[in-house]
């Protein structure tokens, strides 16, 4: 209980410092390579929020309710590309197509989930996969050329808001996925403590002993599932104007892969701890780009410059490391420095039992207990 | 007529590659719990195993017995790296499945990315063997040779593990393992030993699959293992998880609903049909076609 | 059974568990137990439902992650320490089990479970199991999975019979089945007994009264009483207590006696709208 | 003291007047051949206590898995309350007024004993589903969890996760959390399994609380038959997946089929 005042006001300050971010003109030598608010870094940090925010929301599912999800990509890429259609191809105005997006963004996965989540378990996992997958091959095979194929497909930037628009302008997209960020903390937060938050968590940990209590696990699961993946729709809409425009990567099952990498790197079941592996996945992601076209690497032996010169190579082994040595990821380390044994009621499922929860879900029905639960 | 002969063997060809890959699959998963990521990459480093082998290991080529010899080595090379990723990666984390899967999709990322910073991103021609190149008569259509060199393989490939797990000791490990691995061991069987070797078969497995499906695509490039694999799953799914027959049978399902629907559909639609089939299959036998071992 | 039984203070100790605790999620199962098993003839694991028999017999095993000693002696006299010992490793020096619930592998047939279970070098072949119960012989080659619970039962302890054992752990062997097949299994018991030391955990008190010399009772995690098996079942009272039901005794009797405090004042306060004549009951077939 | 349990006279009819709350016919469940429970009937009158005993493996879980829907039926039907739930979902039973314990604690071991209490309190007072509303620590389902903690004396630990509780405790939040579904019927399995011999009186007051201060109808598979015998009105004897009597404790007591199936015949 002592930290409760710094706890409770560690995420606003955190937030008010981000916001006068661009104000500064400080030189971070090592760390990002311009000023702290030049165009580049401000992109930079613009994706890692971005990121930070969109772990967030796979977090909700995974980490929460204990719902392996592997087509998290098909609602970012939806909300990418939807948006992009709707201002590119047929012109409409901001406000109209986050209106069509968010529309998109939650039947897309109210259909989805209402399949896939019929099933349980691995099963679960792959039929998100596979759908995940029909997005990834629809884009790529460019139908009727609205999507641009493997190229991608370029924002036209006429029908956005001057304020989005231009080199100059990039502070407005790093606030712009500062509020997402912000959105999104502040919605999970809320959701997990509210009344349907409860019955999530206790579905993390026995789904059937929710079902005798009466109530019908699979209306609670689809309710998160359109959840998480509305507001991941709507980080596809931010990331569009970041980039200015739609990549098929963000289709890809790597893509989700990333974000599963992401969230258990912070830590899952812990909200900051997502957001802070989103961050920091982002981050290394750029940087270890940066650096393997750096000089400094390039004059290494081969079989040294080899494996740095591939960004996911480094952090894919990173991953298993953090995987042996840190269980709970970063937020299960910083719990157990802490040592708090028990845990204040508004305070998120210890991250180190989240994935220790899910072992019976991906477990292949072995010799379970015998009396129905 | 020609076409629907055409159609349907090269749908068979698909089906086997698919077979190859999915049966190592089924086996992990049902004997040690693990949804193995890992695999497509297995399947890549084979086929880049493979690739290299016919360029620069001497004795190898890409024709006729030389070919043959890049292949094993590049089966080899997988079987290889497969074990090993079993013995100083999924074994310590015993019993703890949800950790072995994340490994796993950590090596996935990694050992796909190793590959690209080695060999580059791009595709790159597969030395295919000159009979392989020539097609054959079959009911008046001309099929190319390497659909039966691929179902040939996979057939094999499929008799070869019911033998072994319907007459070896070890398969009669395998096979109450997969029922209850505790039991096993508490009949004083060091059931590891079998989840290496399963590894490593099923490494062995993705690795073939990787050098066919170069044969058959042409060429290779480090992602061709993740696309594949996505595929696998569903086959292993629509098999009932950890069922070898069951694998078969979902192989060609998925292989022949494929191509039709590209050819008589639209490109595109029979990767979207086959996700349907998944859907249906899961929908109305949520255990999938079959849930017996072998 | 035998008469010329040794006292227990001079028969070797096969299994000697020291202060085993057992924590499973959360909850300390096992809360020291201390258990002396007995070279030759059954010692009889007793208690009530869920007062840790099972993951003793587990603990053993290290199925279940125990802190203690536990340690078994061979007839060679070489002492082996079994805690922290893998599974597979205990049951080769000679430690079978037959789980709860039997456990045969139902998709495998009965001679492939049979197979399975032979060791390396095992001392007998699977014909002296179907010596033992013919009627597996006749359906060797069936699943296991399609045999009724007594013949599942019969592969269950068959398999242990195949490997020379130090000690057997059998637990609830005759849990769910027909009277007739109860003293079957416990035939086939007493004759396995009578070469390897057996602990037997059992519910059933007319088998355990049948083999059993040693007994120990486990409750909450804890042995809290050990001695002659025929000791504690001519004591009504001490068997009631400790295992909680009744014995030789008439139960409407013997509960006058102990019955808690809410008996008398249920009946009291029943509310006279409650009946007795409430739908006769309907025996099942 | 004296024994209360002779064969009395049959007590009168329930003035409610409306039939069984539970209604078991013909309930077989068999699975690959084996079968597990066998064509089991009887009514189960309101507000009436019954004791479910049997050796081990009998069928008696397997029975309540039937009745609660964590098993399908291959046979027969279940009806309660009127309605035929043979086929319902576990949560349709539930909210019909079926509750159950279970065997091996399940509680869940990662959320707070208050939370465990106040989950099943929301189930039934419902709005479950309102993602947009914070839980309150002085909302109505809150109010029921705390009555529901002191009722089975485990209020003093309402704040620690669930699974660091002991095993007995753990039985005690079990009862805490069916006391907050406030079900018409109430399957108890074996709740006082693992559970030291002080804390079994305290668990038997307030089961037999429940039961005669809530009018609530109970079954209830034990092993102490102390606490059985002391609680129910009749008793049902399972051997073999199927009922082998059903009837007043001392008549089933004196039946000597019963003594042979679950005393054991030598006995």
């Amino acid at each position: 209980m002592r930290s409760v005042p710094i706890g409770r006001f560690a995420p606003l300050v955190i937030l008010v410092v981000l916001a006068v971010l661009p104000y500064s003109t400080l030189q971070v030598p090592v760390l990002f390579d311009g000023l702290l608010n030049s165009p580049g870094t401000l992109q930079l940090l613009a994706l890692c929020l971005l990121f930070g925010g969109l772990a967030l929301s796979y977090d909700l599912l995974f980490g929460f309710t204990g719902l392996l999800s592997f087509g998290h990509a098909l609602y970012f890429a939806g909300g990418t590309y939807v948006a992009n259609l709707a201002l590119t191809e047929l012109g409409w105005g901001l406000g109209a197509a986050l209106l069509l997006t968010t529309a998109v963004g939650t039947v897309l996965p109210l259909l989805v989930g209402s399949v896939a989540l019929r099933v349980s378990g691995i099963a679960f996992s792959m039929v998100t996969l596979a759908t995940a997958q029909v997005g990834s091959i629809l884009v790529l095979q460019d139908p009727g050329g609205y999507t641009g194929g493997e190229e991608g497909l370029a924002l036209d930037r006429g029908q956005v808001p001057d304020a989005f628009v231009g080199v100059f302008n990039t502070v407005n997209l790093y606030w712009l996925a500062l509020v997402y960020l912000t959105v999104v903390y502040v919605v999970v937060s809320w959701v997990t403590r509210s009344r349907a938050g409860r019955v999530w968590q206790a579905i993390r940990e026995n789904e059937r002993r929710v079902e005798v209590l009466g109530l019908r696990p699979y209306t609670f699961k689809l309710l998160v599932f359109v959840l998480a993946g509305l507001l991941a729709a709507l980080g596809g809409v931010v990331h569009l104007l970041v980039l200015g425009g739609s990549t098929p990567r963000t289709t890809t099952s790597e893509f989700t892969l990333s974000l599963l990498v992401m969230v258990v790197l912070g830590g899952a079941g812990s909200r900051w701890g997502a957001v802070l592996g989103g961050v920091l996945y982002t981050y290394l992601d750029s940087r270890l780009t940066d650096l393997a076209s750096s000089p400094a690497v390039q004059d290494l032996p081969e079989w040294l410059r080899v494996p740095l010169s591939e960004p996911l190579f480094l952090l894919g082994s990173l991953f298993v490391v953090v995987v042996f040595f840190v269980p709970g990821g970063i937020a299960g380390l910083v719990d157990r420095l802490r040592s708090r044994r028990r845990r204040g009621e508004d305070d998120g499922p210890a991250p180190g039992r989240v994935v220790e929860q899910l072992k019976d879900r991906v477990g292949a029905g072995m010799s379970g207990p015998r009396d129905g639960i | 007529m020609s076409t629907i002969v055409l159609l349907t063997v090269t749908g068979l060809g698909l089906a086997a590659l698919y077979f190859l890959v999915a049966s190592g699959l089924s086996l992990i998963f049902g004997l040690m719990g693990v949804l193995n990521f890992a695999h497509g990459a297995f399947l890549t480093v084979g086929a880049y195993g493979t690739w290299w082998a016919a360029g620069h290991l001497p004795g190898a080529g890409s024709t006729g017995w030389s070919f043959v010899l890049a292949v094993v080595f590049g089966v080899a090379v997988g079987t290889a790296v497969a074990a090993l990723v079993e013995l100083a990666l999924i074994r310590p984390l015993y019993e703890r499945h949800i950790e072995q899967v994340l490994v796993t999709v950590g090596l996935s990322l990694a050992m796909v990315a190793l590959v690209r910073a080695i060999w580059g991103a791009d595709a790159r021609p597969f030395p295919r063997p000159e009979w392989a190149q020539r097609t054959t008569s079959l009911l008046g259509a001309n099929v190319p040779n390497d659909r039966f060199l691929l179902i040939g393989t996979a057939v094999v490939v499929l008799v070869a593990v019911l033998v072994l797990l319907r007459s070896t000791r070890i398969g009669l490990v395998i096979r109450a393992g997969v029922e209850n691995r505790t039991m096993v061991t508490a009949l004083g069987i060091d059931v590891r030993k079998a989840f290496t070797l399963v590894f490593a078969v099923g490494g062995a497995f993705a690795a073939l699959a990787g050098s066919l499906g170069g044969v058959y695509l042409g060429s290779i490039s480090p992602g061709q293992g993740t696309s594949l694999l996505i595929f696998a799953f569903i086959v292993v799914v629509i098999g009932g998880m950890s069922s070898i027959t069951g694998t078969a049978v979902a192989a060609v399902l998925v292989g022949l609903v494929q191509q039709y629907a590209n050819y008589y559909a639209a490109s595109g639609v029979g990767d979207l049909s086959v996700v349907l089939l998944l859907a249906v299959v899961l929908l109305t036998r949520p255990s999938g076609l079959s849930a017996k071992v072998a | 059974m035998s008469t010329t039984e040794p006292t227990a203070a001079q028969r070797p100790v096969v299994l000697q568990l020291t202060d085993v605790h057992v924590r499973l999620s959360g909850s300390h199962i096992l809360q020291g137990v201390d258990l002396t098993v007995r070279r030759g003839g059954v010692t009889a694991l007793l208690g009530r439902n869920g007062a840790g028999k099972t993951t003793t017999v587990k603990s053993v095993l290290g199925l279940v992650p125990a802190a203690g000693t536990i340690e078994l002696t061979d007839a060679a006299g070489r002492v082996h320490r079994l805690t922290g010992r893998r599974t597979h490793e205990v049951v080769r020096l000679g430690v079978g089990y037959a789980p709860e619930d039997r456990e045969v592998f139902g998709g495998l047939t009965v001679a492939e479970n049979l197979a399975l279970a032979e060791r390396r070098g095992s001392a007998h072949h699977p014909d002296r199991v179907y010596e033992l119960f013919p009627e597996l012989q006749q359906r060797s080659r069936q699943l296991a999975g399609t045999l009724s619970g007594g013949q599942q039962q019969m592969v269950a302890i068959g398999r242990l019979l195949l490997n020379d054992n130090q000690v057997l752990l059998v637990d609830e062997p005759t849990k769910g089945l027909a009277p007739l097949l109860v003293t079957e299994v416990a035939e086939v018991l007493a004759r396995a007994a009578e070469e390897v030391t057996v602990l037997l955990v059992e519910q059933n008190l007319s088998v355990v009264r049948r083999m059993a010399i040693d007994a120990a009772v486990v409750d909450n995690g804890r042995v809290v009483w050990t001695g002659s098996a025929s000791e504690l079942l001519a004591d009504a009272d001490r068997t009631r207590e400790l295992l909680g039901v009744a014995t030789s005794a008439p139960l409407d009797e013997s509960r006058s006696h102990s019955s808690s405090g809410a008996e008398g004042r249920t009946r009291e306060d029943l509310p006279a709208r409650r009946s007795r004549s409430a739908p006769a009951p309907e025996v099942g077939g | 003291m004296t024994t209360q349990t002779e064969p009395g006279p049959p007590r009168p009819a329930p003035s409610g007047g409306g039939g069984p709350v539970l209604r078991v016919a013909g309930l077989t469940c068999a699975i690959g051949g084996a079968v597990i429970v066998s064509d089991v009937s009887f009514d189960v009158a309101p507000g009436e206590f019954i004791a479910v005993i049997g050796p081990n493996g009998a069928g008696k879980t397997s029975l309540f898995n039937l009745l609660s829907g964590l098993m399908p039926a291959t046979g027969g039907t279940v009806t309660l309350a009127g309605h035929d739930v043979t086929t319902a979902s576990p949560a349709t039973r539930a909210r019909r007024g079926l509750g159950r314990t279970f065997q091996s604690s399940s509680v869940f071991a990662g959320l707070s004993v208050a939370e465990n209490v106040r989950l099943a309190a929301q189930a039934r007072l419902g709005g479950s589903l309102r993602f947009w509303q914070r839980v309150r620590p002085d909302d109505e389902a809150q109010q029921v969890a705390t009555r529901s903690l002191e009722r089975v004396g485990l209020a003093a630990r309402s704040r620690d996760l669930a699974g660091s509780l002991s095993h007995g405790d753990k039985r005690k939040l079990e009862l805490a959390i069916l006391l907050a579904t406030d079900p018409a019927v109430v399957l108890l399995d074996e709740p006082m399994a693992g559970v030291s011999i002080e804390d079994v009186a305290g668990l038997t007051e307030v089961i037999g609380a429940v039961h005669r201060e809530e009018g609530k109808t109970v079954l209830m598979v034990e092993h102490h038959m102390d606490v059985l015998l002391g609680l129910a009105d009749r008793v049902a004897v399972m051997h073999h997946g199927s009922l082998l009597a059903l009837d007043t404790p001392a008549r089933v007591t004196a039946d000597p089929a019963v003594q042979e199936a679950y005393l054991g015949d030598a006995l």
